[in-house]
């Protein structure tokens, strides 16, 4: 599969506007050039959720594995753990990988499997039509919460570095190079790689303007250092005024998952194997 | 005498296990085949634990109420067991602990002679039980120096003072048999997987499940398994659709409140068309329950979980040698018809030890799936048999889409009602094909009196106690292994010449019943018991004489 | 003419909903009661959108395939609707996104003429059909002043131009029906909680169920309804479990998905006997499947949900009357014998309008939970009926535990064999005095001819399409409400003197029909669908034709 | 219920020397205390989990909600949310709270629901006999994964902190006197609270050795400085040789969770709440 067209034939139905062609097109990009580095398209493997990022999978002309809603992280963490040498990236949804699994991003994160996680963030359910998310500021008015949310957003980048996760950054829709250069290093981090996506949702949940208002580049911070990465995570809550950093907040090495330290096989057959046991138990 | 059961009881942490364990072993050496049941609340210390082993020359698969040597660590055990004995039961109790009537054996005093700890007790019971078997001191010391992991000398001589306190009160008919592995049904499982090629277990801790993942967990990585014990039951079913769609041999394994869990990745599987072994072991319930006491109650549940329509296969073995062919066979079924594919358990099963006889073991010969890759590939293209070949990333030249929602042949989504129906109407040849298979199957077994005209109906872990108490009564047994689907028409031939039925299940609803009704059985009778305690011979028995005629 | 049948389609994001909606109440105004399909992929924007309203004097239940005036939007709505056009069908269209044959409408022309939005096409849409359908004009702008929310005027005179543009092609006969209210199933089922009480709603979002937390969600609150949206469905089942524990009636919501994490939910709903009600809207299966299409392929899979056995009570309500009436009884039921109980529902129902005459719903009268205290309470204190009586924290002088594991009469944890026996005893009088109750309900309805020897067999929303075909074919149709505990006495009643019966589902597998065989009845024939669109009535008529005599 | 004995006559199966009744005794004498501070004892309600922590529902004469494996935490919102005036405390296990249920955990620090949780936190699944669990050391040899994790544990103070919760503190079973001081401010608290209780547990992961040589009182920090108790919450990462630090981290105020900001009925009756919908359906 050389020189290929990465988009498949497949109709786009994202809404004019949606966010969703930014992270679209900026994979594309990556993945253009990590095959130009050697990386053969077929080691990619994309796993998505259910919601209009999930779309995504059908988009793409790669491999896919278009999963249920908030269980993108055990289906790549099985694949991964089933062939190392497959790239394994999961397009995730803010309700799906917040609300309805939560659970298995930590412990991905915890774990420190080699994947990458590209949370769609547009703070809101848009394929279901407009209900608030973990991330929706307080106050949002949403089809399940019409009078108002009551609850503060989550902050999924503090909830990441508390939960161990070596590679954590944001990105924004509208700032497509930056998030170009956050995929490509998220992509080539030993390791889990979180990138939180400040995503446009045209049709439920459009922050242009308040995004334009305040996002900057992070520049300039040791970003090996948790200490910092928890106070530039934090310097943003989800719904006050205040600036919004983007670029990448903390990146460490650490040892990858697996499952049990025995690397090798120690049995010649499972026959032998087999046997074994079964003698033992006479 | 050629039929022993012995029953050794004592509080959790009493190591009643092990002291069970270790009779088996002994029986087990003198050539007799052994059958452990082993009862125990859900506690870790205090509470009380007992054991039933009962050894015959061939294989007995179910426990007698009545018991020939019931060995008492404390006063507990002859209490609640009054009537397991009989005129001729050598009761063996410790004397520290329990007073008679019966054999005291001064149980402190021997710890203290050989400067022993508190857990050797059992040690010491065990040799009692060997002297009033009637077996030599020599079978014990090679038993123990066998099956002992630490402190063998000093647990060994703890065994011989107690083997010298007693008397001896059976004398077990000599018997040729040469000893065979002694496992639980759970290790079966793991050895029918590890045969048939694993490549990973993925599962959270749930009796009576654990003990699976316990095994698979430190014998699986050695041989290549990978073993994953991930954050919970959701994670455990879609991390192996990930392992199934990266091309691994995936089990997973679990008990009633766990598979619920799994229903959702159930239905994913179902329509991904991804090849899982779900192991579910059934314990009693609703919701917790008794966690560790058994039931037949899940079946209807195992039947249609997960949202919508796809086929499943489903097999409920009777002992541990069953369930080793059978868990191959469900893997490899798994693999060649890409669904899901359950091996039904039950805590009788899962934690009841059986020797096993490998020279019986069968199991479909691996045949694996169709592979090759059309091109470009589809996933999912359609086929006479409804089979899609199989290929996994990365496969050069080609992009392997599998997708939860309704989708074309290339895996992408689709809403077109057509494609749907394409979809569907394949789905459902395969189910076909899949039924086809199982008519190749000994999908039904008859046992008992096989010109009886009196058939007990029965599945899974009962099937021992049907057949033992239909033997006695001259009763045919009828008892489909495969579920799903139903292997209708072997079981009618099975029923020929039956004028009457009994359905025996652990359960309060009759599933098994509700199951045949569903193929044109109307049973005439129902045997069934639900408070998690195993049927015994002789209960099973008075039972069914109980049913009019 | 008295029976018409108008579609509008459009792209999604085009508003074809709410052009739908303004026929429906169009024809609600002119003495037509109304019933609405809608039609759309699961995307925001773009896919092709439909809907089919029909209104008669009466109510119909169903829709017909061939239409009387079909609005276009788009070019697409021609060429995909083509075989629904008739000699007599007025095709109106979009002129400028779209060409005929029909009567074209310069829709950009009007719009920039009142400086109106694109938005607004479809009121533009809803005129024409106004004076296609022959209503006069004072009618148009009451209806308009009554539902448009913002902009009123300007969508009146976009509309009324619309109006001028086509001529009228249909003159409904005057019918003097006054104009009842025009509902979803899934507000039917919210108005049917909030007359019975409702303390609580608990939902995620999932399509088709969603709709019923937003009205919910809207309206709930300002009448004290706690409406609580969390973070996935295995909380949604545990809060809702907590509202009941606290003494709060409390409903949950979902589709296949949802409710596969709630199953775990449900059996210590059973086990504790907590009373939730669980509304679960159908959608195509298996997995995510098509979410915005139809089945009724989870009724085994609601039968038999949840580890072990414990009673639970389903109905299946066929149009949105029966709805508001049955959701009160769900509740009702739930209560009164504290278990779980559904209001089982598809796509079609939760997402489909039907006006609704209020004064046609029933439901059993509130007569509440046996309450009252022991003392000292024991919240599963053994009774008669199977049925404790319920008593809520804070109650002063007592405790009150509820328990997932199998537990005494207090609550407390037990794995006494013989108090298990006596709780899972009690637990199945529940059953029993809930199977009373239900013969006591009217669980089952027929239809169409009375006396008909042939009878369609049908539950849920396949009532009315099943009615009106079998009305036409002078078939009876008998139809299960209730499906558990299964009304078998009234259902095979209801059967006297039928010798032909023909099964309807949406589904493969025939799941009512496979319910019916266990309580005896096997059923002729069966008519089934399974890509999620709703039978319409010459479809289904056909379909019953072709089946053998 | 005046003067009652709060302790049930069932009998007690945990094992000798095992922390829960540290715990127990704690709770049975905070419990006094505040019935004599005149809080009913009818309006306490505990929730538990599965586990050998969660006998302590039968083991309190008190109203009891003995739920699921992970499900404390929803179970006793919807308690709390029926009725405000109970006074809600989840018994959750480790391998419950933080394993099968994180999710729940989460949300509910998220929303600041009042409710207390004390996380009997021994570190391993004691009653299905010893598998690791989120807090289990890195190298723990559990039946699950005889040859030692390879993962690093979570640290669940950081998570609770990055959630939002607004009472955050470690306890240990063999500090009583400070547990039932952290346990007291902790039902007193106004909002969600969250006590990690270091518990021994003698069967499987007796760390009594460990913890006597490391733990200390907290004294003198900012309580409600969320950096310093991020800090002071990263000290010990629950596996190396670090002293672990034992009090009360984090407390601040903030707004109680209600589902939507209305508070008052508006309808006269359901009645006509009914009738008004149904009237603007015609
Ligand atoms: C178990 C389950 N619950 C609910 C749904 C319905 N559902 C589908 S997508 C979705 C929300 C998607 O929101 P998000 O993850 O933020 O994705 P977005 O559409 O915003 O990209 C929901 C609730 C489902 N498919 N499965
Ligand atoms: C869904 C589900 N999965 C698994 C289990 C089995 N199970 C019961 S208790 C337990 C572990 C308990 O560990 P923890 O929460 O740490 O409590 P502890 O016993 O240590 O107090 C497990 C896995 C269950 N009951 N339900
Ligand atoms: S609803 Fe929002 S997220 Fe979904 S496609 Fe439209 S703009 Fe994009
Ligand atoms: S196993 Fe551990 S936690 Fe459980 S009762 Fe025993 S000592 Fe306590
Ligand atoms: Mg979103
Ligand atoms: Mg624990």
């Amino acid at each position: 599969m050389t020189s290929r067209d990465f988009i498949s034939e497949v109709q786009n139905t994202w809404c004019p506007g949606c966010g969703n062609f930014a992270i679209q097109h900026t994979m594309k990009k990556v993945f253009m050039e990590l095959e130009g580095e050697g990386v053969v398209p077929e080691s990619l493997v994309l796993v998505t959720g259910i919601g209009c990022h999930a779309k995504i999978a059908d988009y793409f002309n790669l491999n896919s594995f278009y999963t249920l809603h908030g269980r993108t992280l055990p289906v790549a963490t099985g694949i991964k753990l089933a062939n190392r040498d497959l790239t394994v990236i999961c397009h995730a949804g803010d309700g799906d990988a917040l609300a309805e699994g939560l659970d298995h991003l930590i412990f991905a994160a915890k774990r420190n499997i080699d994947l990458t996680v590209i949370l769609h963030d547009n703070r809101v359910y848009g394929l279901t039509t407009g209900q608030y998310t973990p991330t929706s500021p307080i106050g949002f008015k949403g089809r399940s919460t019409p009078h108002g949310t009551t609850e503060f957003p989550l902050n999924p980048l503090r909830l990441m570095l508390a939960s161990g996760a070596t590679f954590v950054a944001r990105g924004y829709t509208r700032r497509m190079p930056l998030l170009k250069s956050l995929v490509k290093a998220a992509l080539t981090h030993r390791g889990f790689a979180f990138i939180d996506v400040l995503q446009v949702c045209a049709s439920y949940a459009n922050l242009t303007d308040y995004y334009e208002k305040r996002v900057y580049e992070l520049k300039g911070h040791d970003t090996g250092s948790y200490e910092d990465a928890t106070m530039i995570a934090g310097e943003w809550d989800y719904y006050s005024d205040s600036p919004i950093g983007l670029g990448l907040i903390y990146q460490k090495e650490g040892p990858i998952y697996e499952p049990t330290p025995e690397k090798e096989v120690l049995w010649g057959s499972r026959k032998d194997l087999v046997m074994h046991v079964l003698d033992s138990r006479t | 005498m050629d039929d022993l059961s012995v029953l050794v009881g004592g509080r959790a942490g009493d190591g009643i296990n092990i002291a069970g364990m270790m009779i088996a072993w002994l029986m087990n050496a003198s050539g007799y085949r052994p059958h452990m049941y082993y009862d125990y609340p859900s506690l870790i210390k205090g509470g009380h634990n007992f054991a039933i082993v009962r050894g015959t020359p061939g294989q007995p698969r179910a426990i007698r109420t009545r018991v020939d040597i019931l060995l008492a660590l404390n006063q507990d055990t002859i209490e609640k067991h009054r009537d397991r004995i009989h005129e001729s039961t050598a009761v063996l109790f410790n004397a520290d602990r329990a007073k008679g009537p019966g054999e005291g054996i001064p149980v402190s005093d021997i710890l203290k002679r050989h400067d022993a700890q508190a857990v050797m007790e059992n040690s010491c019971l065990v040799g009692a039980f060997a002297k009033s078997a009637g077996m030599p001191t020599n079978l014990v010391s090679s038993v123990f120096k066998r099956h002992i992991p630490r402190y063998v000398e000093k647990n060994l001589d703890v065994a011989l003072d107690g083997y010298d306190s007693v008397r001896t009160s059976h004398n077990l008919a000599p018997s040729l048999s040469r000893p065979l592995p002694v496992v639980s049904g759970n290790e079966a499982a793991g050895l029918g997987f590890l045969c048939s090629g694993l490549d990973a277990y993925v599962a959270y801790p749930m009796t009576p499940s654990s003990s699976l993942l316990h095994f698979l967990a430190e014998h699986g990585p050695p041989a290549g398994v990978t073993v994953v014990h991930p954050e919970n039951e959701i994670a455990v079913m879609l991390m192996a659709a990930g392992f199934a769609y990266a091309g691994r041999k995936v089990a997973v394994g679990t008990s009633g409140g766990g598979f619920c869990l799994m229903t959702e990745g159930l239905s994913l599987a179902g329509m991904a068309e991804l090849p899982v072994v779900i192991v579910m072991s059934q314990r009693t319930g609703p919701s917790t329950g008794l966690p560790t006491y058994s039931a037949q109650s899940d079946l209807h549940f195992v039947l249609h979980a997960g949202h919508g329509e796809f086929p499943r296969f489903i097999c409920a073995p009777g002992d541990a040698t069953e369930t080793m062919s059978w868990s191959k066979t469900a893997l490899e079924i798994a693999w060649r018809y890409q669904v899901p594919s359950f091996v039904l358990m039950d805590k009788h099963l899962s934690e009841g030890f059986f020797s096993i006889d490998t020279e019986r073991v069968g199991g479909v010969a691996v045949r694996g799936p169709e592979t090759g890759v059309a091109s470009p590939l589809r996933r999912y293209i359609d086929s006479p048999s409804g089979v899609s070949p199989l290929a996994f990333p990365p496969a050069a030249g080609h992009v392997i889409k599998v997708n939860s929602y309704a989708h074309d042949e290339s895996g992408i989504t689709t809403e077109d009602p057509v494609i749907v129906e394409l979809m569907t109407q394949k789905r459902l040849r395969k189910e076909a094909s899949l039924e086809a298979e199982v008519q190749r199957l000994p999908a039904v077994v008859t046992g008992g009196n096989p010109g009886g005209t009196t058939a007990v109906l029965c599945f899974g872990s009962t099937a021992g106690v049907s057949e033992e108490a239909a033997e006695r009564l001259r009763y045919r047994v009828v008892r489909p292994v495969v579920l799903e689907p139903f292997p209708a028409k072997a079981f009618h031939d099975a029923l020929s010449g039956v004028e009457r039925t009994i359905c025996v299940e652990e359960n309060v609803k009759g599933q098994l019943s509700l199951l045949l009704r569903r193929h044109g059985l109307m049973t005439d009778h129902e045997v069934r018991r639900s408070d998690g305690r195993p049927f015994e011979v002789e209960y099973l028995i008075k039972r069914l004489e109980e049913v009019p005629l």
